[in-house]
């Protein structure tokens, strides 16, 4: 848990020290930030062990559902 | 930052190492048991054709990424959302390969080594690729990719005393059902998943030898599947091929008198990597152009981040992860790698009729 | 312009970051050479109430160093090269780990020369226990497999004497020669696993017995049924069968003549094991060997200037070879019912309509068709001399 | 890319630059866009003098000698120098002694100029400047030449009497070679210029001088052939050296990091040689050139990493056994890097590779030793490079008590206490004999080594390939003056491949490397300087 968050912290400091040097727009925040809290909530889920159901699960129901897959 | 350029030999190494990704750990045609050189064939010259409609849509389209086309030829919502959901393809196609990757690693060397440490230090490498520019990578395929046609050549040759020449008879012994679907599922990987390309095509600075250059590629790696697939079923014979997890590999632990094993790693390395420094950069690059932003580099950190974790989160282990790929990965990439493209063709034949464009609109 | 300033940062960046990660990243798997014991043989049988009896021969590597070097000098108490360890365990892999509270490191299977299975084990079925060998990372697919008849594996790896410090290199190397002799067939793990899987052949193996205190002999092959062992086949039976695969590189046939013997060397054989088929139904097992030979030993008296003194050798050597394929033959069928020469593969191959049908009771068919063996002989050189000594004319 | 950006305005810069050299070194006087300084030249030799006196306060080695003279003893000349820099006996020659007897003997008419007089038709030295103000007159003392200034002028004559200085010209040290020139650069930056103009006897062959270090004003030049060398190439290295800010300029290695593209990358990117026959074959095939007074060696560049294995030997030997020794330098490069890396990952992780037998003596080898593999190499290979820097720094003499300590110290000592195994003193050796086959990259060589020992430890075999992977990403990144790093393998020029780590016969190398220029490739043609002109 502790070394997700530092990673993490690492990624998203030094990554956003970079966006202030070069000025960047703030949709690139905006991006950015999303990407990165849904990566972060997703890890430490995983990392507390409650995996939530995946992307792939969802696209079999969703097939499953279509009828594409029995 | 100027035009970033890559050459035609950059553009066929880059394609190669891609098609070859992960297939140098998966068997790809591994449902049709002994026909599986039949569905390789089969799926190898659809795939080749469905390569040649990426090249055409390239080529109809110069100098345009897929965001621009499809902005172009979609309209700007609909253009908008197909090409958010092609990020998020591009996005999971990578975290597979890693993922790939990650399960390679740890049931054959290191067993006791956390996957996510395995897979997070190939990202950092891979990033540092990715930032450094899609001309960095093409050259980086010159360096590398020939490695693995020699490292197959050495593991092939070392080979040559246990083969069994006739292991892939009967032929169609369980009818042509399994080998067509074994050939779709060809189709769509590693075929089908190079529509990462179009965001690269625009780069190559001879157009005219797009087409050459992707039709050779597709034809290499075809050959190249089909001599592996000979030289895995006759050193391995069918019966443990169909119970293999990873059999390349296994293949490379028969040979007598000595172990080149960690040849088949680098192997995946170089495929592998090529494969997911495509992806993440058609990721962000796409994403960038969709929000506009210049420099694709601000959110290659993040995306590849995702992609890491989504790479362990997406499977609850390695045979969810195959099952999932043989079983729904197919139907799941049709529309992104064939609708989707056939549509673009087809609108952009229509469209650019009258105006005749050709591959001289560059420069 | 910002390139530089990007650059630089980029390459900082992922330094810090591979470092924290490296970092964070402990030793897995990092076991140096000295934390590892060093398996040579192991030996596989089952104990009377059913369990699996792991035997591991483990090697000293610096026990072996001062016996080779010569460096243990003025007699003194020597290291021993080998140690050899027996646990029992429900399943292999619990043998294997359970081991480890009798021996102070990990084992390592890799360089695991042979691997011994014992009669009692095959008597019940191998399959279960192998599978622990297909799966792990670290087994050697190429390991040679012998059975052990009338001892327990543990005895023969128990063995030690002067031939080599390693008795599992010992019996590896003895096994070698004899496959170059044709009288004992060199089962690797990885074909083992191949006859299994497709049920197109039966396995044989070779065997291994002792010989006195310190030696082993190993001539002769198990023939396997359904995973079972069948029984056994002598050492000239061995060779037949050997012919009819095509797998004997040097061997010699003593084929009697007029005034006694001669040793033909083959050098070079081919063999093939097909089926004929008639009307969608097998009629004939054939096999069809080529066999080029040289004339190695003349014990007796006799001519041999010519080529029709040649001819007749060939003949009588055709005879010989014919006969220990035809013995091998029946005693696989006739007694065992089972097919070691890979007819079914043939049959799977070629036939695969008629496969499907059969698939189960191939043995059964393959125990009752006849067999037409042809053998084609070529003997080419004499040696040195041409005739024997000449004492009577 | 950095081509591109310099490429547009590269004809106006280098008017620029040109103007700029020319008012620096050989000022006419007449150029108005001079206003490096103000002062004037005082019209009295007096003036003069306390002036000189002023600047040079302190300063024992400025000598002057003021000669009064003509019919009344009322024309004064001042002749200022630095002592030792000019030849005297030269200056007593050619300057004093005609002047005095030419003043002293002839009557000078109203309204003739005695300056110009004696310009033109009095002092016998063929290298006369001169000088407009008091900061070029000083600048033109400090460097040696002999200034001479006249009563009632505002000009100085200055005067090239330099004593030839330094050492003679020698076999370098650094570079040994079998075959080829024994000539090597001195320090001395008109012997060098010499050195290659005699070499190459070509009026494109163009040498531009100009002068960094606020302190130091030390002469640099840069020199290429025209039509051969790229252009942008040469522009780009006028931009960056213009481009340095500092005080001091010791040696090209000093300009060497100023001016490379990835200041903080471990390879180089500016070649170096004290050769002079491998300076002038890098010229001919295109690249730049900058010497600089005070050092032997001279940078070239671009500097691409395929030259790190070339040898001037290979160009004179047989080709294929110049390839095989091509073949055998990049394997060294390889071995000298991962080998101990390579190790640890084999003893530590990869036991499943290892044959029997060997496995049996590397265990054995490794029975006892109470460091973890990893450990060890490291301890091995820094007690090495400790060697190697003493062996550096201590007087030839010493060096060789020195080796006889390390083979002893290494090799047996530690054996035989059990600190180290048979098998790492061989790996460390072979290493060490490795690193010294490719010197340029032996500092990179030498810091990568333990990054790869580190990656190997962590992770075998898969450390060590991504560390090599990142690695290749960062070659793959450089540039050298615009020009790709690992050319001409990526990108693959294949007309280049001909001299990279295959070489082919001389007579077959009949173009120029494509990958610095595209225009005139040709050896065979345009050799001739007017034919080049023509082309370019």
């Amino acid at each position: 848990m502790l070394i997700v968050l530092a990673v993490f912290a690492v990624l998203i400091i030094s990554d956003f020290l970079r966006f202030i040097r070069n000025k960047e727009p703030a949709k690139v925040f905006v991006i950015y930030t999303c990407l990165m809290a849904t990566s972060l909530s997703i890890s430490l889920l995983l990392a507390a062990g409650r995996r939530p159901s995946s992307p792939a699960q969802w696209i079999e129901a969703v097939f499953k559902m279509i009828g594409v897959l029995e | 930052m100027g035009k970033v350029r890559i050459s035609s030999i950059q553009l066929f190494l880059l394609l190669s190492g891609f098609l070859f990704g992960s297939t140098v750990i998966l068997a790809p045609a591994k449902g049709a048991k002994n026909d599986a050189w039949l569905a390789i064939l089969i799926g190898g010259a659809c795939g080749v054709l469905l390569m040649g409609v990426y090249a055409a849509i390239a080529l109809l389209n110069p100098s345009k990424t897929l965001v621009d086309i499809l902005e172009e030829k979609l309209g700007k919502v609909a253009g908008t959302i197909v090409a958010i959901l092609y990020v998020w393809y591009f996005i999971h196609l990578a975290s597979l390969v890693f993922r790939d990757f990650g399960e390679f690693i740890c049931s054959v060397t290191f067993p006791e080594m956390p996957m996510v440490v395995v897979i997070g230090l190939f990202a950092a490498v891979l990033l540092y690729a990715v930032n450094s520019g899609i001309e960095v990578v093409g050259r980086l395929s010159e360096l590398l990719v020939p490695l693995i046609p020699v490292i197959m050549l050495i593991i092939s040759l070392s080979l040559f005393t246990v083969h069994d020449f006739t292991a892939f008879l009967p032929i169609l012994e369980n009818g042509i059902t399994p080998v067509l679907k074994t050939a779709l599922s060809f189709i769509t990987f590693p075929f089908g998943e190079t529509v990462a390309f179009l965001m690269l095509f625009p780069h190559l600075n001879q157009k005219e030898k797009l087409k050459n250059v992707v039709l050779i590629s597709a034809i290499v790696s075809t050959l190249m599947q089909v001599l592996i697939f000979f030289r895995d079923i006759s050193v391995l014979g069918s019966g443990l091929m169909d119970r293999a997890t990873f059999i390349p590999h296994l293949t490379s632990l028969i040979i007598p008198e000595f172990n080149i094993e960690p040849l088949v790693d680098i192997n995946l390395l170089i495929g592998g990597g090529i494969k997911i420094s495509v992806c993440l950069y058609a990721a962000s690059r796409a994403l960038c152009q969709i929000a506009g932003i210049n420099d694709y580099r601000n959110l290659t950190g993040a995306i590849s981040t995702f992609c890491v974790v989504l790479s362990i989160w997406v499977h609850e282990s390695v045979l969810d992860l195959f099952s999932w790929t043989e079983k729904v990965w197919s139907y799941y990439s049709l529309p992104f790698q064939v609708f989707v493209p056939l549509l673009l063709l087809l609108l952009s034949l229509k469209k650019s009729k009258p105006s005749n464009a050709g591959t001289a609109n560059e420069k | 312009m910002y390139g530089k300033i990007k650059k630089r940062s980029g390459i900082v960046r992922i330094a810090f970051l591979l470092m924290i990660l490296l970092l964070l990243t402990g030793c897995w798997n990092n076991r140096d050479l000295t934390e590892i014991n060093i398996v040579a043989g192991i030996g596989l049988d089952r104990t009377e109430d059913g369990k699996v009896l792991l035997t591991v021969q483990v090697v000293e590597p610096a026990a072996i160093q001062t016996v080779s070097s010569g460096k243990g000098k003025g007699g003194g108490a020597q290291p021993k090269p080998v140690f050899v360890e027996s646990f029992e365990g429900e399943t292999v892999f619990e043998a294997i780990r359970g081991i480890l509270s009798i021996v102070d490191k990990r084992l390592f299977f890799s360089t695991a020369q042979v691997l011994i299975l014992g009669e009692r084990l095959l008597q019940k079925g191998m399959v279960e226990v192998l599978d622990f060998f297909q799966r792990e990372n670290d087994i050697n697919y190429g390991m040679n497999i012998l059975v052990a008849k009338g001892v327990t594996p543990g005895e023969i790896l128990e063995i030690e004497n002067d031939m080599d410090s390693i008795p599992a290199v010992y019996i590896k190397e003895t096994a070698e020669n004899t496959v170059s002799r044709g009288t004992v067939k060199k089962t690797t793990l990885i074909d083992l696993i191949k006859d299994i899987d497709s049920g197109e052949r039966q396995p044989a193996i070779g065997q291994i017995t002792k010989a006195g205190d310190k030696e082993i002999r190993t001539e002769g092959v198990a023939v396997i049924k359904d995973e079972k062992l069948a029984g056994w086949l002598d050492p000239y039976e061995t060779r037949g069968y050997m012919f009819a695969i095509g797998e004997v590189k040097s061997a010699i046939v003593n084929i009697p003549v007029d005034k006694g013997k001669i040793a033909m060397e083959i050098i070079r054989s081919k063999g093939k094991a097909k089926v004929r088929f008639e009307n969608g139904e097998p009629s004939t097992l054939t096999i069809k060997v080529e066999v080029e030979a040289n004339v190695g030993a003349y014990e007796g008296r006799g001519r041999l200037d010519s080529q029709d003194d040649l001819s007749i050798l060939k003949e009588i050597l055709k005879n010989e070879i014919k006969k220990e394929i035809t013995q091998a033959l029946e005693k696989a069928q006739k007694e065992y019912s089972s097919d070691i020469f890979g007819f079914g593969s043939y049959v799977h191959k070629y036939h695969p309509e008629y496969w499907k049908k059969v698939k189960k009771d191939w043995n059964d068919i393959f125990s009752k068709l006849p067999a037409d063996i042809q053998v084609d002989v070529k003997v080419m050189r004499t040696g040195i001399i041409k005739s024997p000594v000449k004492k009577d004319e | 890319m950095v081509i591109m950006k310099t490429g547009d305005n590269n004809m106006t810069e280098r008017k620029r630059i040109r103007k700029r050299i020319k008012v620096r070194n050989q000022s006419t006087g007449h150029d108005n866009t001079h206003t490096d300084s103000c002062e004037p030249i005082p019209e009295t030799v007096e003036a003069v003098k306390e002036r000189l006196g002023e600047i040079f306060f302190g300063c024992s080695d400025f000598l002057h000698r003021e000669v009064s003279c003509g019919k009344n003893g009322l024309i004064k000349i001042l002749v200022a120098y630095i002592d030792g820099f000019v030849d005297k006996k030269v200056l007593n020659r050619d300057v004093i002694h005609p002047v005095l007897d030419f003043l002293s003997n002839t009557e000078l008419h109203v309204g003739s100029s005695i300056y110009e007089l004696l310009k033109e038709c009095v002092i016998v030295n063929n290298d006369i400047k001169e000088a407009n103000d008091m900061q070029q007159a000083v600048d033109n003392i400090i460097s040696g030449e002999a200034l001479l200034f006249i009563d009632g002028e505002n000009k100085a004559l200055v005067i090239g009497v330099k004593a030839p200085q330094g050492r003679q010209v020698e076999e370098p040290d650094t570079e040994a070679s079998l075959r080829g020139a024994r000539e090597g650069f001195v320090e001395n930056l008109l012997t060098n210029t010499v050195l290659i103009r005699k070499r190459i006897k070509n009026p494109n062959l163009k040498l531009e001088m100009m002068r960094l270090g606020k302190q130091t004003k030390t002469d640099i030049c840069i020199c290429y052939i025209k039509g051969i060398a790229n252009d942008k190439i040469v522009s780009e290295v006028r931009k960056r050296l213009r481009k340095i800010k500092t005080d001091a300029i010791l040696d090209t290695g000093i300009i060497e990091q100023y001016i490379s593209d990835i200041r903080l990358s471990l390879f180089p990117t500016v070649g170096n040689t004290e050769k002079c026959d491998k300076l002038v074959a890098k010229l001919l095939e295109g690249r730049v050139a900058i010497l600089c007074d005070g050092t032997p060696y001279v940078l070239t560049v671009p500097y691409l990493f395929i030259e790190s294995i070339q040898a001037t030997d290979d160009y004179y030997d047989h080709a294929y056994f110049a390839t095989f020794m091509r073949l055998l330098r990049l394997t060294a490069l390889l071995i000298s890097n991962i080998l101990p890396g390579m190790y640890v990952a084999l003893v530590s992780f990869h036991h499943t590779v290892i044959p029997f037998k060997l496995m049996i003596t590397l265990a054995a080898s490794r029975q006892g030793i109470p460091f973890s593999p990893f450990t060890e190499a490291i301890l091995m290979i820094i007690a090495f490079e400790f060697l190697r820097e003493a062996g550096v720094r201590m007087p030839r003499s010493i060096g060789q008590a020195l080796s006889i300590v390390g083979a002893i110290v290494l090799g047996e000592a530690s054996v035989a206490a059990g600190i180290a195994s048979n098998l790492m003193v061989i790996i460390v050796a072979i290493t060490a004999i490795c690193s010294f086959i490719v010197p340029p990259l032996i500092r990179a060589t030498m810091l990568l080594r333990f990054v790869f020992l580190a990656a190997a430890n962590f992770l075998g075999f898969l450390g060590v390939t991504l560390v090599a992977v990142a690695v290749f990403i960062h070659l793959c990144r450089l540039r050298s003056f615009g020009v790709p790093y690992m050319a001409p393998i990526s990108p693959l020029t294949l007309s280049d491949i001909k001299d990279s780590f295959v070489l082919v016969p001389i007579w077959a190398m009949v173009t120029r490397p494509r990958i610095l220029w595209q225009k005139n490739v040709s050896r065979r043609k345009g050799t001739n300087g007017q034919e080049a002109k023509a082309k370019s």
